[in-house]
């Protein structure tokens, strides 16, 4: 194993991969920009160094930075996150060429994967069922006019290099056409620096479930069991499950084989996951997310591994420590991913800072999180804040589990979705396992945070006036730790009748 | 002491005032009931007729962030200006973040429809589609495609429409 | 299921108890002296009443006061932790008088196993081995004599009514066996107003193995593997672990087995733990707790269970949800105590105020805790501040976790026994698992904290001055949430060289 | 600023003075080549050497705690006292921690030697041994059993045993 690795992230995935690597005993270093100057993973690794303004490329993107900060520190791996530079082949290819371990699949495997239409070919090549679609990169609008002329109305417009959602337009006629063309390019020359996109078949309800593989250099390979992801907004995943409410034992071992099929076509190794959509009974192809996800949690709880402690010792050239007959998933695991974002004003990003925090404790509950009080949530990044992963013996406790832990969930100062998400989590389709991409469009186009109670208004608004009465009681009285002491604020007082 | 929030729209008044007995709460000039223990700064723990509420202050400027039990409620302090200026969400449209303006798809004479979009706000890798808060004519617009645009930042006035529109 | 659930106690266990039962949606009601008006537990239920003055007699060990509370407020079951009235016989029998559900065994088992001479025979009866010694309680100081005499010294002095190491002494020679025999009756009385004592072999090496067990009132009782607790310090665990590093699966199915008879022969209802001493290949009855230990996280994290959970379930009549075949332990976990004690004064408890506190997060960790900054830690109450429970695939990764998370815990303001607890992590004998209840006098008699080395001493003092520093920047400039924001503060430094 | 501690028995002088390119550090006259951070109040990460250090720091009265990578550091303010007062566990003993006292176990004018238990204090049901710390004579005791006392309380004088002792 290698003695020194260097984080290529920020926020809640930084500090979750510093956490096994400390445990491993592996010297870190963080990187930053300056906008991340007083964040939690810089705080937590042992080294840090600062690569670069806020905007993504100009540090967290800046290649050239980041393999210079790992050779100033001697580090001899790179951890890339999801992400930034986490599926770019180029990234890998530099670290490779500069001597360092990049933590994930060879650059070829990640080229080959992360262009989708030559995903798709692989996919085909291994006899995996994909969506009807174009097979190649088309020059003109001509093509895609045919193409989707071929397949039919509604058709969907994805970023070749995409992910995440990012540049994928849905057109249901001709007459949409060149504009669900033109936004998706934009979005993806943005996002990923690469304006390529194709077409396919829109499957209307699909459910959206993956599953979670492992690949080493020696020839191994095992998946971990499926997560259900189909509770998105903007196409992007909010609720994650594992297992899948219509899965069956013989469809995930179906499904499983076929992802690890893929991969091996694709010469990955290191952690991955191969995206499906199903519907009806059927799974299709859908990409191969080369990564550590955002989700990977909820596989960690069921299976009782943890996936970047295998990441780095795959990464070092260890086989995978275990065979597919000792991965035995149990329970019932749920995440909610944590957005600074308005929920009831169409998931619109918020930024400012976290006045007040208390994340949600207990048995069978992590988070996964890059917070703390005070911290400035900048405009630069992606959005997330922190994750909540529940686990239970069964999907009702776990999601009874999660309801509670979001109901203890403290955010102040900027929005968060977490009232949303406790509507979802009582929501009758979503307790019958009734999912599809599309849930919310469903159930909660028109959702608003529900109205509190009278009772509530003026507890907040009693609440609000003993704050600023305690406020002034302490000016001039304050200790030297600049926050008054339980004896100096207003304390206990009893409110007598009339 | 007195303090006055705006809350859905409405002027609540809240007093606290030492009596004999203790403090005496009053929210709209009704006397309230409860038991309120201070748990740590800007934290408290309200009991009203055998319910227990949760409550964590934030003072934002003008507005003050409460989480009650797992709600979060957004007071804000009556500003000292006249009543009666149009809210700005109706006159002008404002950059609900900071981003840079991507697109922008109207120019000055121009007539929305409510809802419509009328730019494209890019901001923490995402495009967000600015749209007209009602019908109206587009007065003035204060940015270009590609500006930096601060948060609440006025990006164009709408006027309303005349008649004959 | 019912549906209203007092919880008869205070701290972390009361904190955990009240999870699970929210997370059930069962309301729940918290009873508390005036001396933990502001604490957490009291916080997290849906009522809370107080019960009376701070020492534990007129509060938590009040009976008449906490069945009242019961009855004004509706609740139809007591969940009594441990500790206080956890095993009081009369408490549950007050409970059923009442018409409330005691969470926890019946009153007649409670006595039974309570009465550690009653519990022995009802170990002999069914073929247990148990410790020599003495079997019936005794009047006089010449019955003891004559015992100790029999057996051989060094003899064990015990409390018939004891529990967690109090009202116990080692006699090692006639000579002290009166002192011991003194200091053991007074030590019992305080403890547990009842000052009968026994005496019995004292086993040289001992490991302390115990064993969690369900019983349900339909005849079903299963065992759920055991936890060692062989670190202890004054009688009482400060890490435990599962599994035992000695155990074999033979061996386990034999104490489980061996366990499960014993609470059947009590007629024993719900959770409750059989503790055996271990050495050299061979096992002895110990006693039984009849209550949920503070140490069962260790089980649940191996288990996948939610004893409380299971001990709702019980208590309302429900049958145990599972057989023996599907009790599947899975991989290691490990709990450190944290008590408010200075380790290197002799485990003397500290008293004070939480100043600051961050409490370790991340995959693996669970943190088990009743605290907040700014708590009173009072001296009326059992020093136990939370729990650190870690869980791995394998005993090392659940050591490295618990480094890694010890070491991230800040609590200032009362001494802990962090430092001491990272340096037995540490320690050649532990990490090889050989241990002993006797681990700590053997290895850490003479333990002094680590110095700081010249490096940690000097940030200090910089530390120290530079909050002075912004301390005083701060005065005058406080907005009105009473702490300084981020950008009040001294922000960043760069000191330039000489 | 300047600050003086008191740290293993030792004075530490801490100081920081404004330069032209930022803040000088100096401890104990020796300039300190240091980056440090302010992350939240009493909250620091400091790196020297290129190591980092995670600081959180409470002054509790006279001590101020410091949490410094995994490890408690406790520095004391210098007492204004005259030097040369006999520390208090020379010539007292004191009560470690609030409790009852439910043993005492010499009487005045007795001769004790070093760590003999002189008294039992109970305290979170737990009993503690009180001790001499060193040999002397029994001068004074204040409380009798059965007396709860405040932290720090003196319980008994001990003076100096006399040669003929």
């Amino acid at each position: 194993m290698f003695k020194k690795l260097l984080v290529a992230n920020r926020g809640e995935i930084a500090v979750r991969v510093l956490r096994t690597a400390r445990e491993m005993g592996i010297t870190t270093v963080a990187v930053y920009s300056q906008a991340d100057r007083k964040s939690l993973h810089v705080e937590m690794a042992d080294e840090a160094v600062e690569i670069g303004p806020p905007p993504p490329l100009e540090s967290y993107l800046n290649i050239e930075r980041i393999i210079g900060a790992a050779k100033a520190t001697g580090a001899e791996a790179i951890h890339p996150g999801y992400g930034f530079l986490a599926e770019n082949a180029s990234f890998a290819k530099a670290c490779s060429e500069a001597g360092l371990i990049f933590v994930g699949p060879p650059s070829d495997a990640l080229r080959r994967v992360g262009d989708k239409l030559e995903a798709r070919q692989l996919a085909l090549s291994v006899g995996a069922p994909v969506i009807p679609g174009m097979t190649a990169v088309q020059p003109d609008i001509g093509a895609f006019k045919k193409e989707a002329q071929k397949i039919g109305y509604p058709v969907l417009v994805k970023a070749a290099a995409g992910g995440g959602g990012k540049g994928m337009r849905v057109v249901s006629s001709l007459a949409d056409l060149n504009a669900g063309l033109e936004a998706a390019m934009r979005e993806s020359q943005t996002a990923f620096g690469d304006a390529t996109v194709y077409l396919e078949k829109y499957i209307a309800e699909p459910r959206h479930i993956e599953m979670q593989i492992l690949c080493d250099e020696h020839g191994n390979a095992v998946w971990l069991g499926e997560r259900e992801c189909s509770i998105q907004r903007r196409h992007q995943k909010i609720i994650e499950e594992s297992p899948s409410p219509v899965m069956t034992a013989k469809l995930r071992v179906e499904m499983g084989q076929t992802a690890v099929k893929i991969a091996k076509a694709a010469g990955y190794r290191n952690a991955g996951t191969v995206e499906f959509l199903y519907e009806k009974g059927h799974y299709y192809f859908l990409e191969v997310n080369a990564r550590l996800q955002v989700e990977h949690p909820v596989t960690e709880l069921c299976t009782g591994l943890d996936l970047v402690a295998l990441q780095l010792q795959i990464a070092s050239g260890e086989p995978i420590p275990l065979t597919q007959e000792q991965v035995q998933p149990r329970g019932h695991a749920v995440e909610c991913r944590i957005y600074a974002e308005d929920a009831a004003r169409d998931f619109l990003p918020s930024s400012g800072v976290i006045a007040a925090l208390a994340e949600p404790q207990g048995p069978g509950v992590r988070c996964d999180s890059g917070l703390r009080e005070g911290l400035e949530i900048s405009v630069h990044y992606d959005p997330i804040l922190s994750k909540v992963i529940t686990h239970g013996e069964s999907r009702d406790e776990a999601i009874r589990r999660m309801r509670r832990a979001l109901s203890d969930y403290v955010i102040l100062g900027v929005a968060t979705p977490i009232s949303l998400l406790l509507d979802i989590l009582k929501h009758p389709a979503f307790l019958s396992g009734k999912l599809s991409t599309h849930f919310l469009d469903h159930h909660f186009a028109d959702w608003k945070p529900p109205r509190p109670s009278e009772n509530v208004q003026e507890m907040a608004l009693i609440a609000a006036t003993l704050a600023r009465a305690g406020a002034r009681r302490s000016d001039g009285a304050l200790s030297s730790k600049a926050r008054p002491t339980p004896w100096q604020t207003i304390g206990h007082w009893e409110i007598a009748h009339g | 002491m007195k303090n006055e929030y705006i809350l859905e729209g409405k002027l609540r008044r809240v007093a606290l005032e030492k009596t004999r007995d203790g403090i005496q709460i009053t929210v709209d000039g009704n006397i309230r009931s409860v038991h309120c223990e201070e748990i740590d700064s800007g934290h408290f723990v309200i009991e009203k007729d055998g319910v227990k509420y949760r409550a964590v202050v934030r003072e934002m400027g003008d507005r003050t962030h409460v989480w009650v039990n797992g709600q979060t409620v957004v007071l804000e302090r009556p500003k000292s200006e006249a009543v009666g200026i149009v809210g700005s969400s109706d006159s002008h449209l404002t950059a609900p973040m900071p981003g840079t303006l991507s697109k922008l798809l109207v120019t000055e004479g121009q007539i929305v429809e409510p809802k419509q979009t009328v730019a494209i706000l890019e901001a923490m890798k995402m495009e967000h589609n600015l749209r007209a808060p009602r019908a109206g004519k587009v007065a003035k617009v204060f940015f270009k495609e590609g500006d930096v645009l601060e948060a609440d930042a006025t990006v164009l006035d709408l006027e309303p429409l005349a008649e004959e529109d």
